[in-house]
């Protein structure tokens, strides 16, 4: 890149430097096709004023970067209209004019030095070319890179996300001490309840699905929660409850919890190991399987909580055509669509973790639940501040967002 | 004949995966397992000679990274054999008793990933989206206008009708009064719009974006767990809804087009494969 | 028996049949439908347009795996052409093992096409894994990531890696990946480093990137077929993205035929219990 | 040892790559760009530990005669195809090689056929499944369908309004909608993240002793 330039501004110099009849001949070859009312231009434009330079503090350099500020040529847009760029030398010693870094558009007033050595005192010099010939050179200088210590232009990111932290921290050690949480129950429960009620009204099972994710993924953890919340259920009722899943870790996972539900709900017997199953880490083996499922045993209550991908669809299409409830709930977007419109009642992404810390209350949950929600005031207060802001015409406010 | 014979072997795969749509069977069966296999042992070489053999085994056997020569003890030496070390005590989950020495390199690994994405998460998708979604709401040349108008338009008008045909809430019996209401309404959604735009000043109101901040707006009062969902968050969360559905909708419409593409991939290329025999 | 639970009785194998009916016919009698281009297609081509002749080069992530090759290869395809006719150096990488053998395909096919040299033209890193740590790596040293490339040849004897040190040495990068990748370019290359970013993407994630795009994190967008069917237009080289969109357009119409068929024979059956309830049949 | 030093580790990594991010000195971007490499090499090896699980687990079938103990056969026989076409085989990375052809003749066809399979899916549910029970669902399947209209060319002959509206409803209510989920998304991906480094979430660490 830096060669790029060496060879424009050589090039610059010799243009500079030819002797005029070379110029004439080249204007001649010009003259052909334009009308000769056009003049060879001999004369440099006027030079750049106001040259200043400094250190690029506001950035996340590490001492590479400097910044050239100018007053354009008089002769650029206005006077004679024909300067058609900057060029921008540095060198290490004053009065010379050293090596070119690049070259900045007509109509520019800054350019930025991003190929400094740090802790190097650096000369600038700017000319204005019109394709001829440059004019003489404003200096500036010496500077020199400073290599930071903090990314000045990352200050809104730091500050959002130390906010962010403190709410959600403050909220975590507010649960951890017992305080009272509120958190809105979610609709979706009450549906789960309904159709476990129904199932047992009709004599059938229960079907849960916990995702085919692996047990560290937080939406498998948070289908565990509601998991128990289930079986307990499911075991006052006496309704079996049949859990296939796709991980042999989540399906031990899945044996503890049921069983402990069971326990807890004063029903220990009616735990029947049979029915949480391991059936294949395989997508489309799994989801086979689990059709299998619903159309031999029935099920009246499909409820599908967790990671799920493409599968989705198959569950939640046999699942409906076999009649039974069905109630689905995942934090992965793309699939949502394929729950809504074929199960009778969706978790809506960050739904489904809500569930869990509603029904579990564990700190950890709760805490990272409010912790976000008022981060999203945060943030509605944020847009309507910025809204308003930039109708009564203050820039600032968003220029401080603009991030790097 | 090398080509045919290979593009034999792919299409027979293909129809042992196709016959799952008349149901589960052993051909079925075997190509899942194949690829399970295949796929593993493509993954295991590639990982190897891609990454293991450069930065790792290259570097600390024959002291070679990158095409350069690098000192047996030196600075680059241990930094290619202590990663390769600790990547090597994952394997003692294996070992049940010595299993939580596999803890340290997923220690590092664990943290190091959670640290690195906080910074670049909260920049791409919290700030800059808020910095997006603080959109001007007048003064700003309109490319949806139309679109936005003709939504709105049928939204107040399947309101009104809603309410006056199906609910009667306003006790207007005959068709006239109804008609009078339905003008009326219009009257005053018209008057609210000319004064909105009054009182922005600069022009017109972009409805789009009004439309598109209400939306945000909408969908993130949604996601409260913290309140009750009544009075403006009950609104707004209601509209939120909205959003998130038709949203959900066009990647539903979206989708269709991904799954048929594979199939077509699939179709042209046993169309391609028959086609082989008779040329 | 009711027309309607005729219908909701019919095996899904019938339909099964209709749509494997449905997607071999346009190949042997192509409709040839025109396709318009939107401006996200329309704003990726133009920044691949602008990119100078032996210029920086161009780096494509080929991120995608078999699954969904056949929605994103004629994307990558376009691309790779595109830049190929107007001269602009490719280096080719991927951030998944399968992409390895994807990404190796399609650059060789375009290389063959328009007679592009391996090392003078283009370069093929290959894989390393870790997709945030390589995204960011790349912006600090791209030999730290890659100490060579695909085939065990130091980057330092591969002409077109010349002066390549990070991304303030790449022009532009667009990804093709069917997973999270496409994000993670954006979080690791974009955000830190200021990369500009395009993405080739499958139609199920599309709707997702709209708002990188409105923030101005993505440059432009490909969505599923009908954006390579798009690109290929711009580019005016129609190929497996234009010929799919026959296919496409008959699917669309008969699912959402089926979509309405369902909904009416649902609702006349749930009238029908209705009034027979009504009636105390039930 | 046991649980503080991982917990110990998982803290300082994490702090030190959280940090990084707001300092451009080089002091600490010396480290920070050893530690990628570092994270590449572990995420490597990580990886490879999934192919020994899966020896593992079929190769306990075949011990125990599980009764579909000949798939686990097929999977092995896959899989050391690969890996001695992939070592022995001196220049496996060249197109055309052995190596190469298995993945393009029996990898791809597979995988890509399996996804293939939810065309006639998304099919059958559209017809059997996807019903406008509620407000919400009929305004899902609403949009869908002019999406669908409109992303296909047959859309444009019917009428050019249908690409129109598509492009409406993905660049005003889709966007808008998909911005406030990827907002809230985005916070819970660094509220896990934060809770990770602390120790408060150790999921990762398995076990219980």
């Amino acid at each position: 890149m830096r060669s790029h330039f060496t060879i424009i501004a050589a090039l610059a110099i010799l243009a500079t430097l030819a002797p005029a009849p070379a110029a004439a001949q080249e204007a001649g070859d010009l003259e052909t096709v334009l009308p000769d009312t056009i003049p060879l231009d001999t004369t440099p434009p006027a030079p750049v004023t106001g040259l200043t330079v400094r250190d690029y503090v506001d950035n996340d350099d590490d001492g590479t970067k400097i910044e050239l500020a100018w007053t354009p040529s008089p002769d650029d847009g206005a006077g004679a209209a024909d300067v058609l760029a900057y060029h921008v030398w540095r060198s290490t010693t004053a009065g010379v004019v050293g090596d070119s870094v690049g070259v900045a558009g007509a109509g520019s007033a800054t350019f930025l030095d991003e190929t400094a050595v740090p802790g190097t005192d650096y000369h600038y010099g700017v000319t204005a070319f019109d394709g001829t010939s440059h004019s003489a050179p404003a200096t500036a200088g010496p500077v020199r890179g400073v290599r930071n210590w903090f990314a000045v232009s990352r200050t809104a990111v730091l500050v959002l996300a130390v906010v962010f932290f403190a709410l959600v921290l403050a909220f975590t050690q507010l649960a951890e001490r017992g305080a009272e949480l509120f958190v809105r129950r979610i609709p979706g429960l009450n549906a789960i309840e309904e159709a476990v009620g129904r199932a047992t009204e009709m004599g059938r099972p229960v079907l849960y699905v916990p995702g085919i994710g692996e047990i560290d993924n937080i939406m498998t953890i948070a289908s565990l929660t509601i998991l128990s919340h289930v079986a307990k259920i499911t075991a006052r009722y006496e309704t079996p409850l049949i859990v296939p899943t796709a991980r042999a870790v989540v399906m031990s996972a899945a044996e503890e919890v049921v069983k402990e539900a069971y326990a807890e709900a004063g029903h220990p017997d009616s735990y029947n190991r049979d029915n949480i199953r391991y059936l294949s880490d395989a997508q489309f083996a799994f989801a086979g399987a689990v059709n299998g499922i619903m159309l031999r045993e029935k099920p009246a209550a499909n409820l599908y909580l967790g990671a799920f991908w493409a599968e989705s669809l198959l569950l939640a299409e046999t699942g409906f055509e076999a009649g039974a409830i069905q109630v689905a709930g995942t934090a992965m977007v793309s699939q949502l669509p394929f729950f809504v419109t074929a199960c009778d009642y969706t978790l809506l992404g960050e739904e489904l973790y809500a569930a869990s810390a509603y029904l579990s209350r564990e700190p950890k949950l709760l805490g990272g639940l409010k912790g976000s929600d008022w981060m999203k005031v945060v943030t509605i207060a944020l847009v309507v501040l910025g809204i308003i802001l930039n109708a009564v015409g203050v820039e600032s406010f968003a220029e401080w967002f603009h991030t790097s | 004949m090398t080509t045919l014979l290979l593009a034999t072997v792919g299409a027979i795969l293909t129809l042992c995966v196709y016959s799952f749509l008349y149901k589960d069977n052993p051909f079925y069966k075997f190509a899942e397992h194949l690829v399970v296999g295949v796929s593993a042992g493509y993954y295991l070489v590639i990982y190897t000679f891609n990454f293991i053999v450069p930065n790792v085994t290259d570097p600390v056997f024959t002291l070679n990274l990158g095409g350069e020569a690098i000192r047996l003890g030196g600075l680059d030496w241990w930094m290619a054999l202590a990663p390769g070390l600790l990547g090597l005590l994952l394997y003692t989950r294996f070992f049940p008793k010595i299993a939580w020495i596999g803890r340290w390199p997923l220690g590092i690994y664990v943290g190091g990933y959670a640290g690195l994405g906080i910074s670049p998460v909260m920049q791409a998708r919290v700030i800059n989206q808020l910095r997006a979604g603080a959109t001007p709401l007048a003064g700003t040349p309109d490319p949806f206008a139309n679109m936005t108008n003709v939504c709105l338009g049928l939204v107040i008008f399947i309101a009104v009708t809603y309410l006056l045909l199906v609910k009667r809430q306003l006790g207007a019996r005959n068709t006239g009064a109804k008609v009078g209401i339905v003008a009326l309404a219009a009257l005053v959604g018209y008057g609210g719009y000319v004064a909105l735009s009054a009182l922005s000043g600069a022009g017109v109101v972009n409805l789009t974006n009004v439309m598109l901040v209400v939306g945000l707006l909408g969908t993130l009062t949604y996601f409260f767990f913290s309140m009750r969902h009544t009075g403006v968050l009950g609104v707004l969360a209601r509209i939120g809804i909205v959003f998130l559905m038709v949203g959900f909708g066009a990647s539903f419409g979206y989708t269709v087009m991904s799954r048929i593409s594979l199939l077509i991939g699939r179709v042209g290329f046993l169309i391609d494969w028959v086609g082989m025999f008779f040329s | 028996m009711s027309w309607y639970d005729w219908l909701l009785g019919i095996d899904r194998r019938w339909i099964f049949l209709t749509i494997a009916i449905a997607v071999v016919i346009p190949f042997f009698a192509p409709l040839g439908l025109p396709v318009v281009v939107t401006p996200p297609v329309q704003n990726l081509y133009d920044a691949v347009e602008a990119l100078e002749p032996d210029g920086k080069p161009l780096l494509l992530s080929i991120d995608y795996t078999p699954a969904t090759s056949p929605e994103l290869e004629p994307m990558s395809s376009g691309v790779l052409r595109h830049a190929f006719r107007k001269d602009i150096p490719v280096i080719v990488m991927t951030l998944h093992p399968a992409g390895y053998g994807m990404a190796e395909s399609a650059i060789l096919a375009a290389a063959e096409e328009f007679g592009k040299e391996y090392g003078e033209d283009y370069v093929f890193l290959g894989f390393q894994p870790g997709t945030s740590a390589v995204i960011l790596g790349l912006g600090v040293n791209i030999r730290t990531v890659f100490p060579e490339d695909a085939y065990g040849t130091p980057l330092s004897e591969l002409p077109v890696m010349e002066g390549i040190r990070n991304y303030d040495d790449v022009s532009l990068l667009i990804t093709f990946a069917g997973w999270s990748a496409a994000e993670a370019w954006i979080y690791y290359a974009h955000q830190p480093s200021g990369q500009i970013v395009g993405a080739g993407v499958t139609a199920v994630m599309a709707t997702d990137y709209y708002p990188y795009l409105d923030a101005g994190q993505l440059v432009g967008l490909l969505g599923g077929m009908r954006g390579a069917a798009e690109y290929e237009r711009l580019i005016d080289r129609p190929d497996a993205g234009a010929r799919g969109m026959d296919s496409q357009s008959v699917i669309h119409l008969i699912i959402i035929l089926l979509i309405v068929l369902g909904n009416a024979a649902y609702f006349a059956s749930r009238r029908a219990r209705r009034l027979a309830q009504a009636r105390g049949e039930i | 040892m046991r649980r503080q030093l991982p917990l110990a580790l998982c803290f300082i990594f994490g702090v030190f790559t959280a940090i990084q991010y707001y300092v451009p000195h080089f002091r600490v971007q010396w480290f920070q760009e050893r530690l990628l490499q570092w994270l590449m090499t572990l995420l490597a090896f990580a990886f490879l530990l999934g192919t020994v699980s899966l020896i593992k687990v079929h190769y306990h079938k075949l011990r125990d005669r599980a009764p579909d103990r000949g798939f686990s056969l097929v999977v092995f026989a896959g899989l050391f195809t690969m890996i001695g076409l992939g070592f022995i085989h001196p220049d496996h990375h060249a197109p055309g090689s052995p190596f190469n052809q298995m993945f393009l003749n029996v990898q791809v066809p597979i995988e890509a056929t399996m996804f293939s399979l939810l065309a006639f899916y998304v099919a059958s549910a559209a017809f059997r499944a996807f019903r406008a029970r509620t407000l919400e669902a009929t305004l899902l399947l609403i949009a869908a369908a002019i999406v669908m209209l409109g992303r296909v060319p047959i859309g444009d002959l019917i009428s050019p309004k249908i690409p129109e509206a598509t492009r409406w409803i993905l660049e005003v209510p889709n966007l808008t909608a998909k911005r406030g989920v990827m907002i809230g998304v985005g916070l819970g991906m660094m509220a896990t993240a934060l809770k990770i480094m602390l120790g408060i979430e150790r999921a990762w660490m398995g076990g219980s002793d």
